[in-house]
């Protein structure tokens, strides 16, 4: 058995087995999402959401999933049969292949990638020709639209973010997505503490490129129905939805990764031992959290209305457990052991967190118009990017040069960056608004 | 560039490049026509440069129906027109009939009328708002209003066991008395009401890309809205100060004190604005009447069989969509001889065109919304 | 009239006083106007109520030439006892108008203005149809009937004459409505008034729809809530309630009958 | 020959299957999507030869950002006119005289550079990161015809800018 478990070995295969996992998780960690998001939703709304699939509507994504698969598939007469059998593998598949870089806690990588940073940008920016050609291929005007407003506002919008990033880089010093966590943990500090407007540029740039509310023009179903998935249905509209959600994982991957610290846990440099153990306090707290759900579990199953409901509701109890026996477990094995599942842990933790924003903004904005959306990207988070970029690397080299706190510098850096983008907020409303002699 | 023809080159290349002007197909099915309304645009990339509607998928025959039947078997089919004002339209109904047979209903009546009427006016607003937001991308304020609209519809739902096409009133006053504690329910439902519509602007008003969305989108002026005879919110968003209710009123209206709200621009935000103001003034009309339901009949002396004497009348009130009247034309016999809907939205809609040139594709879904129609008063 | 604020019932409590503003005009429509219910009605010509075809040829007496039509062609005032609602006033009958307006018109325009009469103290200016469109503008321009409410058609199939084509106007600045009548043959294409009021360019379209009056003029003379295709007119008396245009249902519902 | 070359020769093949079939495609939106193949077979090549950086930049400048652009002005026109629009004009003599130079230019290179089509040097297992070795020869050696590339693309973007404002 040894000789399987060699390391030159394990460095061919484990990447496989990671892949396999990846690509079979994803599906149900999207549909998990949208139930997340339902549920969110109708919080929000003043509602329940789904309720009936299994307690809390916790099934409610295998449903829809089989839902899904079943449902007849449809290639309009006229379409472009082969680009619209190819659109949505293309989205699909860059999708799924930016996870190949993206580091899952520091165990958890498929490659790492000395330009890993700029390979998942590659390749999320090929998403666009799933979304570009399915809507050309459709041949249908709300698609087309749908495809062209696409293409227009990631171009634009990844401009943005990219430039948003660069500041983060700069902090960083390497593409390799596992160095920059490795620079956050020797500089004890998460880059959205530097570089805040970064931050911000990205998540916007973020939420655009992955064509979510409020820059969800591509697929605004009040405008244009459904955009560029207008015609399809069934199992090659699931595999466009599985593309977007993953994308969302996707662009949340890197905004952990750059700005709040990857796999590490909050205060991942100090070290304050439980008494009487060699247990660090913080590291216990992703076991108690787990723990808590599950118990949590326990106490709502036997509330639940139906028999099959208690028992599913106490099944996801169980799975809590388990995961919070592990989470437990990996206290008392060796450090790389506890690092990794601990660090897929909150690094998942922060990607739902981010996730949630994302959500947040989706049922509180109304949507852009497709010039206003313009207008931001062009006008506003470009060159606000480019001067907190210039203002970031200021800050950096001032530091070098004349020594000094560099999150001292960052701030000033960041009050200048907020000074511009007052200016450009003030200028561009000006440009914007119709004058309006108020009535009454 | 190194063909000798250059300029058949850029004629080539002029056809090819010049055919981007798409037509645009928007309906019968589709998600922000508020039902079948069909819109052709003519789009040059995203910009209408030209529009028409189609209209008409709804169609029934209201005012063909309406001469088989008696004056009063009619009553419940004015409902389905406008069927989320349904109350409104059946206020115009009786009231003009009352008027072709020169009677009128008794005090209590009217003041009760008005106070489901004033309470309709919230609840189609509250329909409006949900879904013109819903059309701009604003996910929330739908199940918000929803709420809302769902207690005025219960307050219907007790006074007279239907919610939506309610049939509340007869020809010559109400059929039903008023439950006991209606007077709470709307006094509660006011109340509450006063801080749900702050709520509901604390989400719109002063968000910046809703205001992006509306302001200067859709602008009509207010001698274009006069020549176009638009009514209601949309005219008193281009500044023309005028509300029937307080221009010839009816029902009880002269005894309430309110305002007339009234914008400048006539753009969609200045609807929205006025709209949001009007559902208020609606509230004060509703709290000033329940302070008082004077006491009596609720029934005007009129036979069991209608025979108004020969001639015609127009009779018109202000209906949350604009003017609703109704033009009935009687022989003498029990059946109208003719009857004639004067439908706000039907009128209203033809603004759009006005409205919708020069605008993008995402505006002319606000803009739809913004005239806020019914399609089955619409097409009738 | 629950139009009328004088005329409220004495149980009502009193008007919140004088705090309310009026927007624009404070007088409705009807006090405007100067006949009273209390004068004697002209004597009906052709009392036949109980058929309504009789009951409508009765207003389409065509106003004898060169007089001026001052003459009331008051329709079968026969007050159905039996269904006549036992009001305190007087069942309500058209009577004659002749107020200062009228005047004016018959001054303008002589011969074009056929008939003036009051229904329900509202105003009523039966007008010649091939004058409509100048008619129309003077109403605009010197009268200030800026808006058109509605234009539709009422169809009297004894009639010689069978169509009214009907406007209503409302004016802001008096607060006033009018209701301009004129009468149409089956073949005799209407003026338009489109350019005049915008307003009736879908108005005229749904008129010409239901009962194929043809308004000369218009700039997309089409049908507006019928199909394009279908025969018929469903608002003349003539059509059926059950009638359809059956072959157009089969051809594109594929269906025998929408009944 | 090892997986390298295995590697090689599907995307060398690639590359030259997908240009050929972008020219003759009568179907604009195919021909991109040929190009765009093309193009990633060609950073494929590029990502053989360990050149990472300037496989990124090809997938994300030219795939990415660039085709993109194209695709998007292709499908605003109609191609229902271009489908029947004859696409090679007068101009079949010229190219057939530039392909051949083209021919002859590379075959004498590759005779005279006594450099066999089949190379036998190894490239080494490992380079240094690219990423930085690029950034030092851009912003340092040749920083002058860099900037002076960026100020002709600068132009360029500001006549376009300007050429386009004129017409709304």
């Amino acid at each position: 058995m040894s000789h399987l478990l060699s390391p030159s070995i394990m460095r061919l295969v484990l990447p496989v087995i990671y892949a396999v996992v990846i690509v079979a998780v994803l599906p149900l960690l999207a549909g998990y999402i949208v139930l997340v998001e339902r549920k969110v939703m109708a919080d929000m709304q003043a509602r329940l959401g789904p309720m009936r699939v299994g307690p809390h509507g916790l099934l409610q994504p295998i449903a829809d999933a089989v839902k899904l698969l079943l449902k007849e598939d449809i290639i309009p007469d006229k379409a472009d049969r082969l680009l619209f059998w190819l659109a949505p593998l293309v989205s699909v598949t860059m999708a799924l292949l930016a996870y190949a870089a993206l580091p899952i806690g520091p165990a958890f990588q498929i490659a790492d990638l000395n330009i890993g940073l700029l390979f998942i940008l590659a390749v999320s920016s090929l998403g666009i020709y799933g979304i570009v050609l399915g809507g050309w291929a459709s041949n249908s005007h709300y698609s087309l639209l749908g495809a062209l407003r696409s293409a227009a506002q990631l171009v634009s919008y990844e401009t943005a973010a990219g430039l948003g990033l660069i500041s983060a880089l700069l902090l960083a010093g390497s593409l390799s997505m596992k160095d920059i966590v490795i620079a956050q943990y020797d500089q004890g500090i998460w880059f959205i503490f530097y570089v805040p407007i970064g931050f911000f540029i990205y998540m916007v740039g973020s939420i655009a490129e992955t064509n979510r509310a409020p820059f969800d023009l591509p697929e605004a179903e009040s405008e244009l129905v459904a955009g560029y998935m207008t015609e399809y249905s069934g199992f090659r509209w699931s595999l466009y939805f599985l593309a977007e959600y993953a994308n969302m994982i996707i662009v949340a991957g890197i905004a952990t990764t750059l700005f709040l610290g990857g796999w590490l846990r909050p205060f991942a440099s100090s070290h304050t031992a439980l008494p009487g153990t060699s247990i660090e306090l913080l590291d216990a707290l992703p076991s108690l959290l787990v723990l808590g759900v599950a118990l949590y579990c326990f106490y709502l199953a036997p509330r639940q209305p139906v028999k099959i409901q208690k028992l599913v509701m106490a099944m996801a109890g169980g799975l809590c457990l388990i995961i919070a026996g592990v989470l437990v477990g990996a206290l008392f094995a060796s450090p790389a052991v506890l690092q990794g599942i601990h660090g897929a842990f909150w690094f998942l933790a922060k990607v739902f967190a981010y996730i949630y924003f994302f959500l947040w903004f989706r049922f509180t904005f109304p949507r852009y118009r497709f010039d206003q959306l313009m207008r931001l990207g062009w006008r506003f988070l470009i060159p606000l990017a480019l001067v907190n970029l210039i203002a970031t690397a200021t800050a950096l080299l001032a530091t070098r040069e004349w020594g000094g706190s560099l999150f001292f510098y960052t701030v000033l850096a960041d009050v200048v960056t907020l000074a511009v983008a007052m200016f450009l907020a003030k200028n561009d409303e000006v440009d914007s608004v119709v004058p309006v002699a108020d009535g009454e | 560039m190194s063909d000798p023809r250059g300029t058949e080159l850029s004629n080539v290349s002029a056809t090819v490049l010049g055919a981007d002007e798409i037509i645009l197909n928007m309906g019968p099915q589709h998600p922000s026509t508020h039902g079948v309304l069909r819109v052709k645009l003519k789009l040059d990339g995203e910009r209408v440069v030209d529009s028409e509607c189609i209209i008409g998928y709804l169609h029934r025959g209201v005012e063909k129906i309406a001469e088989h039947r008696s004056y009063q078997q009619f009553a419940p089919y004015v409902d389905r027109m406008d069927y989320v004002a349904a109350v409104s339209n059946g206020l115009g109904y009786c009231e003009a009939v009352e008027k072709l047979l020169g009677t009128e209903a008794p005090i209590r009546a009217r003041v009760v009328r008005t106070i489901l009427t004033e309470l309709q006016r919230i609840a189609s607003h509250l329909l409006w708002l949900g879904t013109h937001a819903l059309d701009i991308g604003a996910l929330t304020p739908v199940f918000y209003c929803f709420r809302e609209r769902e207690e005025i519809l219960k307050i219907f739902e007790k006074y007279c066991g239907a919610r939506l096409t309610t049939h509340a009133f007869r020809i010559g006053g109400l059929q039903y008395e008023t439950y006991d504690g209606f007077e709470q329910d709307v006094k509660r439902f006011c109340d509450d009401f006063a801080h749900r519509i702050d709520e509901y602007e604390t989400l719109l008003t002063e968000n910046r890309i809703w205001v992006g969305r509306t302001k200067g989108v859709g602008i009509l002026s207010a001698a274009d809205a006069i020549a176009l005879g638009v009514t209601g919110p949309v005219l008193r968003a281009s500044g023309v100060k005028w509300d029937l209710r307080k221009a010839m009123p009816y029902a009880a209206y002269d005894q309430y004190k309110f305002e007339i709200p009234t914008r400048e621009t006539g753009d969609t935000y200045d609807r929205y604005v006025v709209r949001m103001e009007e559902m208020r003034q609606s509230r004060l009309i509703c709290l000033q009447a329940i302070e008082n339901i004077p006491t009596g009949p609720i029934m005007a002396r009129i036979g069991k069989v209608l025979k108004p004497p020969p001639g015609e009348v127009y009779h018109s009130i202000e209906a949350p969509k604009g003017e609703l009247g109704y033009y009935i034309v009687s022989d003498g016999t029990t059946q109208p001889y003719r009857v004639r809907v004067r439908p706000p939205s039907f009128i209203n809609l033809q603004a759009f065109d006005k409205m919708a040139r020069g605008s993008l594709v995402a505006d002319v879904v606000a803009i739809i919304g913004t005239i806020d129609i019914v399609l089955g008063e619409v097409d009738r | 009239m629950a139009n009328d604020p004088s005329e409220k019932d004495p149980v009502s409590k009193p008007p919140a006083s004088g705090a309310e503003e009026k927007p624009i005009a404070q007088k409705p429509a009807e006090h405007s106007q100067t006949a009273s219910p209390a004068d004697a009605p002209k004597s009906p010509d052709a009392p036949a109520p109980k058929s309504p075809a009789s009951a409508a040829t009765t207003p389409a007496a065509p106003p004898a030439p060169g007089a001026p039509a001052a003459k009331p062609a008051a329709p079968a005032a026969a007050a159905p006892k039996a269904a006549a609602p036992p009001a305190k006033e007087a069942p309500p009958k058209p009577l004659p108008l002749d107020n200062e307006l009228v005047q004016k018109l018959k001054a303008r325009f002589g011969d074009a203005i056929r008939e003036a009469t009051l229904d329900r103290k509202q105003a009523i200016v039966t007008i010649a149809a091939d004058q409509l469109r100048e008619i129309s503008r003077y109403f605009r321009d010197e009268e200030k009937f800026d808006m058109l409410v509605d234009l539709t058609a009422v169809d009297w199939p004894k009639r010689e004459k069978r169509f009214d084509v009907i406007l209503i106007l409302y004016s802001f600045a008096k607060n006033e409505r009018v209701r301009l009548k004129a009468h149409a043959g089956e073949t005799e294409p209407v003026p338009s008034v489109c350019e005049i009021w915008p307003a009736a360019n879908w108005l005229e379209r749904e008129c010409y729809d239901m009962f194929g009056i043809v308004f000369e003029g218009h700039p997309d003379l089409k049908r507006i809530l019928m199909p394009d295709e279908w025969q018929g007119y469903p608002l003349r008396k003539d059509y059926d309630i059950l009638k359809q245009d059956t072959d157009w249902v089969r051809e594109n519902l594929g269906i025998e009958s929408g009944q | 020959m090892g997986l390298n070359s295995i590697l090689f020769y599907f995307f060398a093949a690639l590359a030259v299957g997908s240009a050929i079939l972008m020219v003759t495609r009568r179907n604009v939106v195919h021909g991109a999507v040929y190009l765009i193949t093309t193009l990633l077979a060609t950073a494929g090549v590029f990502l053989l030869l360990q050149a990472e950086f300037l496989f990124i930049t090809q997938v994300i400048l030219y795939v990415g950002g660039i085709m993109v652009l194209f695709v998007f002005v292709i499908m605003l026109v109609n191609l229902d006119v271009s489908l029947l629009q004859y696409q090679f004009n007068r101009q079949r003599f010229v190219g057939g005289v530039l392909a051949l130079a083209l021919a002859a230019q590379l075959f004498i290179v590759i005779k005279m550079g006594k450099t066999s089509l089949f190379p036998q040097a190894r490239v080494p297992e490992v380079l240094p990161k690219n990423t930085e070795a690029v950034a030092d020869a851009l912003f340092g050696r040749f920083m002058l015809p860099f900037e002076i590339a960026s100020i002709l693309l600068l132009v360029a973007m500001i006549g376009a800018v300007v050429m386009a404002k004129r017409r709304v």
